[in-house]
């Protein structure tokens, strides 16, 4: 049975990763940019994995696991934020929240 | 080889579900009736077009304890499986951080998120 | 270079005693600073003519009084205080001018809020002057350069007159930014000392073992010399100066003018031609005739002010140009006119603006008119400032002769026409000073209005003639004052001659 | 190549016998609800289609494929019909970790009754459960309806709440067997003489108290609540797809749920067990068929147990279900994993 | 099984190491034990438990100051470097803390979480400074960064600080990714997550390794908010509550820095020169930016935290010239800044507490006659980050031109007097209003003994340790060639 090839894996946490930064530059709406971030944590993982398969280590998966464990913490401060900006003014798009300029 | 299987079962599923989701499209009737596909309301006429507004907040917060614990979970999962050959420094580990996680869930007790109270203060204090 | 490591602090003795008066000052009430001050800048002045007693005049060219407490051992940064010739008559006019400064000040009008920050600015003034003639580490020395910019911008923005915001302003960030050339400059010694040594040094006594390629000696001259050009100043460079003498208070621009200008020269003279004398020679040419530019131009701006304040600033940017004049001719003659020059613009350019600070006490007026009539209704006041004026232009037995002459004289070295350019020079510096001498007795016709104010006296009239009596000692006893510098200046030449010659 | 071969006959088999699981099994068991719930309340249930109704399934089948395929009118019709997928198909692969049965041979190839055994099966099934939330949520959000979205939001606070519960219950078993692999832990029951249940007791209660919840069994039922949300997130569907959702959740995952439960407390296939000394097997008549019975017999009795309480109990209230699940299940369980951890060298070979 | 291999080599860890580490996190589970469990706890016991707590493991790092060695299977690296740098964060985080607590007061966001995320915070960036493993730079980043986050948002109906928050959250969310995907391709490259090993491993790739470099320090570069990733950190800055602004600009600052600057001695030759070109154009851009932005900014708060990025530019131009004599000045600058920039935003601080104190800039016209000693040294924390001496920000300039000296990186040096003469213009305006223009409106704020307290040792300090150089040096001298030394 054939492996996977590296090269398969980085791409696609490539695209992945590229997604995610594409996503908090475009979108607007404030969980959107939330996700597009946690997308790009999560391309980083796939490389991670990709490349433990590759190098048949195992320290690539457990800094993946830190990935997802703190990117989930990130993600729930996030989200507390996103709560009470909307609590505070009832805005969704990164284009309302400009208060401060200069 | 054991994910192949899976796959393939996976592939099954996936045409039998759609399969079934189209099932009703070419065998059902097609009766079109001017308020057949309007919002279920009781009957009483549409209030506004769109259901997706806010929910309560008790969900956000349900939600967020999920991503934490869950996380968590992820990092048991595989010292159940080696705890055999980590013997007591396992343990002590595993002690520190189900204590750790236990702090995580009295704080989310004593701060009131798990008591679904109708009241809007429920983040601030 | 030779140095006599001292057997008693008497440098840091005399840096002590302003801060510690200052330090006095913050703990007593207010009443007594005055006293405080005046006291502590007496002490420091006697000490520093006592010094003249214990300074080996057969070793002027040597530091004497040296010592060195070490700050940065692995750098080689420490507090090096030494004094030789030159340092010491620059030491001396520090503590004179400072002295006068608060004499004048006690009775100024002026000064008739926050009595307390005012005379703990002009101690710790005088505190860091004294370091910076003294220093012979050059971090140090750019230390204690920077510092006395802190108190200038307080006397300038509290105590100043209307404009006094922005002139402060404007002073400070000239000097900072020029001087930060300055401080590259110096560290870019200290690490090219390390490249051809091993080991870093801000020692200037280390430093001059350094040799350079032309270009990036040229390169480093030209970072020394922005800073000093904007403090000295030299023509382009000049623009902060009347905004910051012209608003300052009067002994704050007295000090300005008598001690804070001379550090530019006197750090040209030590560092730009005692460290780079291949660059200094190269540059000659250029460097004379700007200072020759410098001095017509500033004597022409001098000539169209009405106001008496900016009229002596851009009278004192003249005289710098004299003194840069003289010392980028690269003789003794010229080396000589240029020290004389800047001890003697010390003291007449001290005196000028006190005289513009009296006038304004008087009738709250720079304006030139105020001061026709002075020599019927105030004797005294107008005999002073006639002195004054004559020792600033030039004339033999006034102070300024020597440096004039001097630099005449060494310019003839290399060409008559060379000195016939400094003698045009010296002839519009001549044109002002009796611009001031006609407004002053001649335009009488008009009725003063000085009739009801009392002459100079008491406080004031000390001040003057603190300043005015050593006028005189230099016109009429110069070799007194060669005495002390002399062997520097031969020092430094020598210095220059064989680095042309052995290098 | 004639192993490959075989071995793709194997595979494919077994993935006709879940088929046969899934949909006809889980048909079927929709007759024995509504016979047991009519028994339970004391009436014969259906007894028209066929000998006491046993082509009641066939025929509603029929009845749902052929009604008309409505659609909300705001709805999002891509997620709205993704909701179904998603529920459907990550139930159904559940279905891939379970063994039924011990290894056995046949033809000269040996066959692990089981569609893959993989060495994180229990990790794949806690991750397809998570998928489940995403079928509740899609389905209330893409239909567009206050009730749909009130329920499916009801019935996924109670599921994330209890997806908590139920990994770290089945924490404890995993740490007696070593292994994430459901088919060791199995074996490893069978060879350490001892069914987790002895030694788990709690963390099988809460086990069975969050499989409740997580198919939206009463007392856990808030997200259909008859008298306020009609059918909840399933308000909005009709025909088959109407149809998908109760089969998937009321019984593909309770099967599922059932199968896990069993296998990681009750000994998977093997027979009765006394703590420590062996197994005893009333069944050994069957010979080498009886693991399977033993299997399929302990599945029944847990999915029995569900009806039965299904019919039985009350509803509970949102904030009761979920914050039953923090405050004292999730405790209870990190209780147990202390426990378990200490006793655990105890039972090690 | 090789499962047994791998865990089988168990070394019992030398706690001893992470002592500093063991005791701040105590304090701070301590702390978040107290919340739970005891409701009525005043703020004034959180504080006290808290500044016992870091005074203790500033006791511990006092008396070891040369401890050293690793420890969790080099997972954690103590050296004098790492001591030195978690001394003065310890030190800035009491001096915040003593802030705390009436300026919330003001605020009317009393939030306990503050004292315990303040230490959980501190310990993330403690071991920031201690590691060459990525894991534990990855965990530690984040650990600081979540916990600045939560900080920053902790002003109770205060638009702004939610929103510094979120734009905070976002570009640290890239960051991190970024930084994180340059550690998988030096993993992938190195086939370790080890720094050291992986900048002196020989192998094919090598771009891999350089890409992996690049994003890694983007991603850094982001956190210390160097143009032009810097556009959250004026935000955040502003909208943060300002004791914690205080703690993000100085100990965010030595934090986030501290891996960058341990990766400057294992910057091989023929990186030198990438290194050199791209760290000196991001410098120059980061301290012109940031000088030439705050010259025209009205907000003071705003302006200080654009004066931070011009700092942040300053540390890079040293940074650029991967040297001994670079990891000296870098270091010696972190301390300066982390104690000027303290001081002047725990002086707003404490201004902040006036009602009707809105951070303008005219606010501070005859500040020195209602508030004359917070003025003074309002003064001195200006003079310092303009870099007069003899306080330590001229030092730490100083030794930066040396350092750029060193390499003849000239234009560098021109660009940075550029931006110290740009940045005259708004410290002189401050002080000039300070000291200069009359009072237009009288603001008077009580500070109590603890805040006098704090103010007058970080004045003494800049002015101290600036005038006595040695002091500091001495520290900073061993830690840099015990970095260099392989």
């Amino acid at each position: 049975m054939t492996a996977i090839p590296l090269e398969a894996y980085m791409l696609l946490s490539i695209v992945i990763f590229g997604l995610g930064l594409f996503g908090i530059v475009v979108r607007r709406n404030l969980v959107t940019v939330l996700m597009s971030t946690e997308l790009a944590l999560n391309a980083v993982n796939i490389a991670f994995v990709g490349i433990d398969a590759h190098l048949s280590l195992a320290n690539g998966q457990i800094f993946a696991l830190f990935i997802i464990a703190l990117a989930a913490a990130e993600a729930a401060v996030g989200l507390g934020i996103i709560i009470s900006i909307f609590r505070l003014r009832r805005v969704e798009s990164t284009d309302e929240i400009t208060d401060m300029r200069g | 080889m054991d994910y192949m299987g899976l796959l393939a079962f996976f592939g099954v599923m996936l045409a039998l579900a759609l399969i079934l989701i189209s099932l009703n499209a070419l065998l059902g009737p097609k009766t079109p009736e001017s308020m057949e596909d309007y919002p279920y309301e009781c009957g009483v006429p549409l209030y506004d077009q769109s259901a997706q507004s806010t929910f309560h907040q008790g969900y956000y917060l349900l939600g967020l304890l999920l991503l934490l614990f869950d996380i968590e979970a992820a990092f048991l999962f595989p010292w159940t499986v080696v705890y055999k050959y980590l013997g007591v420094f396992g343990f002590i580990e595993m002690f520190l951080f189900i204590l750790i996680l236990t702090y995580g869930l009295l704080y989310a007790w004593r701060k009131g998120a798990l008591d679904w109270q109708f009241e809007e203060e429920v983040l601030e204090r | 270079m030779e140095r006599l490591e001292a057997t008693f602090p008497l440098l840091p003795l005399s840096m002590m005693v302003p801060v510690f008066g200052s330090l006095l000052i913050l703990l007593l009430p207010e009443r007594f600073s005055k006293g405080i001050s005046l006291f502590s800048a007496g002490i420091s002045f006697l000490i520093a003519l006592s010094s003249l007693l214990f300074f080996d005049f057969s070793k002027a060219q040597a530091v004497q009084f040296y010592q060195y407490y070490p700050l940065i051992p692995e750098l080689k940064v420490g507090l090096a205080l030494g004094l030789d010739g030159l340092s010491m008559l620059m030491y001396l006019l520090t503590t004179l001018v400072s002295f006068v400064a608060i004499l004048w000040s006690v009775r100024d009008r002026q000064i008739n809020h926050r009595l307390r920050e005012y005379y703990l600015w002009f101690l710790l003034s005088e505190a860091f002057l004294i370091g910076v003639f003294s220093s012979w580490d050059l971090m140090v020395f750019y230390v204690f350069y920077e510092l006395t910019l802190v108190p200038m911008l307080f006397v300038i923005g509290i105590w100043g007159y209307k404009l006094r915001l922005y002139s402060a302003y404007k002073f400070f960030i000239y000097i900072f930014v020029s001087s930060l050339f300055l401080l590259l400059g110096i560290v870019s010694l200290a690490v090219e000392h390390y490249k051809l040594f091993g080991k870093f040094s801000f020692s200037y006594f280390d430093l001059l073992n350094n040799h350079y390629s032309l270009e990036y000696g040229l390169f480093l001259f030209l970072l020394f010399f922005i800073a000093f050009a904007v403090k000295t100043p030299i023509v382009p460079f000049h623009t902060w100066l009347p905004d910051a003498h012209g608003e300052a208070p009067t002994a704050g621009s007295v000090v300005l003018a008598a001690i804070l200008l001379k550090m530019g020269t006197y750090a040209l003279l030590r560092f730009n031609i005692g460290l780079f004398p291949e660059v200094a020679v190269f540059l000659m040419p250029v460097l004379v005739l700007w200072g020759i530019f410098s001095i017509a131009v500033a004597s022409w701006y001098t000539i169209s002010q009405s106001n008496v304040k900016r009229f002596v600033a851009y009278s004192s940017v003249s005289h710098m140009g004299f003194v840069v004049t003289g010392m980028f001719l690269l003789n003794m003659e010229g080396l000589r006119a240029s020290i004389m020059e800047m001890f003697a613009h010390g003291l007449t350019s001290a005196s000028l603006f006190m005289i513009a600070g009296f006038i304004y006490n008087r009738l709250h007026s720079f304006n030139m008119d105020s001061l026709k009539g002075s020599a019927k209704y105030m004797p005294l006041f107008a005999i002073i400032t006639v002195l004054t004026a004559f020792s600033s232009m030039g004339l033999p037995g006034g102070s300024s002769f020597w440096g004039k002459f001097l630099t005449i004289l060494s310019a003839r070295e290399y060409t008559t026409l060379l000195a016939f350019l400094v003698l045009v020079g010296a002839f519009f510096s001549a044109v002002y000073i009796l611009y001031l001498m006609k407004v002053l007795f001649l335009d009488s016709k008009e009725e003063s209005k000085l009739v009801h104010f009392t002459d100079v006296r008491g406080f004031k009239l000390s001040a003057f003639l603190l300043l005015v009596f050593p006028m005189f000692m230099v016109g009429l006893a110069p070799y007194l004052f060669f005495n002390i510098f002399d062997k520097s200046a031969k020092e430094l030449l020598l210095l220059v001659m064989r680095k042309l010659v052995g290098g | 190549m004639e192993n490959i071969v075989a071995s793709l006959i194997i595979v494919g088999i077994k993935i006709l016998v879940l088929l046969a699981i899934v949909l006809g099994l889980g048909a079927y068991l929709t007759l024995v609800e509504r016979k047991v719930a009519a028994h339970i309340q004391r009436r014969p249930g259906p007894m028209v289609v066929g000998w006491h109704g046993l082509l009641q399934p066939l025929a509603d089948g029929l009845k749902l494929l052929t009604k008309e395929d409505l659609f909300p009118r705001y709805g999002n019709k891509f997620l709205y019909n993704l909701a179904i997928v998603m529920a459907l198909v990550p139930a159904s692969l559940v279905f891939a970790v379970i063994p039924f049965g011990p290894e056995f041979e046949v033809f000269g190839i040996r066959v692990k009754p089981i569609l893959t055994d993989v060495n994180v099966g229990l990790l794949l099934f806690f991750a397809l459960g998570s998928l489940a939330v995403y079928a509740i949520a899609l389905a209330g959000w893409a239909s567009n309806s206050k009730y749909a979205l009130i329920g499916s939001m009801r019935k996924a606070g109670i599921v994330i709440s209890y997806e908590v519960v139920i990994t770290f219950a089945a924490m404890g078993p995993i740490i007696l067997a070593q292994s994430l692999s459901t088919y060791s832990i199995v074996q490893n029951q069978i060879d350490q003489k001892l069914w987790y249940i002895w030694l788990q007791p709690v963390a099988f209660v809460v086990y069975m108290f969050a499989m409740l919840a997580e198919t939206g069994r009463v007392p856990f039922d808030v997200q259909e609540a008859e008298a306020e949300l009609v059918t909840g997130f399933t308000v909005e569907y009709g025909g088959m797809k109407f149809g998908l959702f109760p089969l998937v959740e009321w019984y593909v995952e309770t099967l599922s749920l059932s199968a896990i439960g069993v296998i990681l407390f009750l000994g998977g296939w093997s027979s009765i067990n006394i703590p420590f000394v062996g197994f005893f097997d009333p069944l050994f008549f069957l010979g080498p068929l009886s693991p399977f019975v033993w299997f399929l017999l302990k599945v029944g009795l847990v999915f029995l147990f569900v009806l039965w309480l299904h019919w039985t109990l009350p509803r509970y209230r949102i904030d009761q279900i979920t914050s039953t699940a923090w405050k004292v299940m999730l405790p209870l369980t990190f209780v147990n994993l202390v426990f378990t951890a200490l006793i655990a060298p105890l039972v090690w070979k | 099984m090789e499962l047994r291999d791998l865990v089988g080599v168990i070394e019992f860890p030398h706690l001893q190491l992470l002592m500093p580490e063991i005791i701040v996190l105590l304090t701070g589970f301590i702390l978040f034990s107290l919340d739970l469990l005891y409701k009525k706890a005043h703020h004034r016991l959180f504080t006290v438990v808290s500044a016992v707590g870091y005074t203790l493991a500033l006791l511990y790092i006092t008396l070891n100051p040369f401890l050293s060695g690793s420890t969790f299977y080099h997972l954690y690296v103590r050296d004098t470097f790492s001591s030195f740098l978690q001394f003065f964060m310890i030190l800035i985080t009491l001096f915040v803390l003593a802030f705390a607590y009436r300026y919330y007061q003001q605020k009317l966001s009393l939030y306990r979480e503050f004292y315990y995320i303040l230490s959980f915070s501190l310990v993330s960036a403690m071991f920031l400074a201690s590691s060459y493993h990525l894991i534990t730079l990855y965990v530690a980043l984040e650990g600081v960064s979540i916990s600045f986050y939560i900080l920053t948002a902790l002003l109770r109906g205060d638009f702004n600080s939610k929103e510094g928050a979120f734009k905070y959250l976002i570009l640290g969310g890239i960051s991190i990714a970024l930084a994180s995907y340059g550690a998988a391709f030096m993993y992938l490259y190195a086939g370790s997550l080890d720094l050291k090993e992986i900048l002196t491993h020989v192998g094919e790739n090598r771009y891999f390794l350089v890409l992996g470099l690049v994003f890694f320090l983007i991603g850094f570069a982001i956190k210390i908010g160097a143009v032009p990733f810097h556009f959250w950190l004026p935000d955040a800055y502003q909208g943060a509550p300002t004791p914690v602004t205080a703690y993000m600009a100085s100990v965010g600052k030595l934090a986030f820095f501290a891996p960058v600057v341990r990766i400057m001695p294992l910057i091989e030759e023929h990186f030198a020169y990438a290194w050199v070109i791209t760290v000196s154009i991001i410098s120059a851009m980061t301290m012109l930016y940031g000088n030439l932005v705050a010259l025209v900014q009205k907000d003071v708060k705003r302006l200080l935290a654009y004066s931070s990025i011009a700092h942040s530019g300053y540390i890079l131009a040293g940074i650029s010239v991967a040297k001994v004599i670079g990891l000296k000045a870098v270091l010696y600058f972190l301390v300066a800044y982390a104690l000027m920039g303290a001081g002047a935003f725990l002086v707003l601080a404490l201004l902040e507490r006036h009602p009707e104190w809105q951070n303008r800039m005219e606010e501070f016209s005859g500040l020195r006659f209602s508030m004359p000693w917070v003025a003074t040294s309002f003064m001195i924390f200006m003079f310092s980050l303009l870099g007069v001496p003899p306080t330590v920000g001229f030092v730490s300039k100083a030794l930066i031109f040396t350092t750029l000296s060193f390499d003849r990186l000239w234009w560098l040096a021109f660009i940075m007097i550029l931006a110290t003469g740009i940045s005259t213009g708004y410290y002189v305006r401050l002080v000039v209003l300070t000291f200069m223009k009359e009072n237009s409106k009288p603001f008077q704020v009580k500070s109590s003994l603890a805040e006098r307290i704090v103010l007058i040792v970080l004045t003494l300090s800049v002015v101290f340790l600036g005038a006595v150089p040695i002091i500091i040096w001495s520290f900073v001298s061993p830690s840099a060639e015990m970095l260099f030394k392989r």
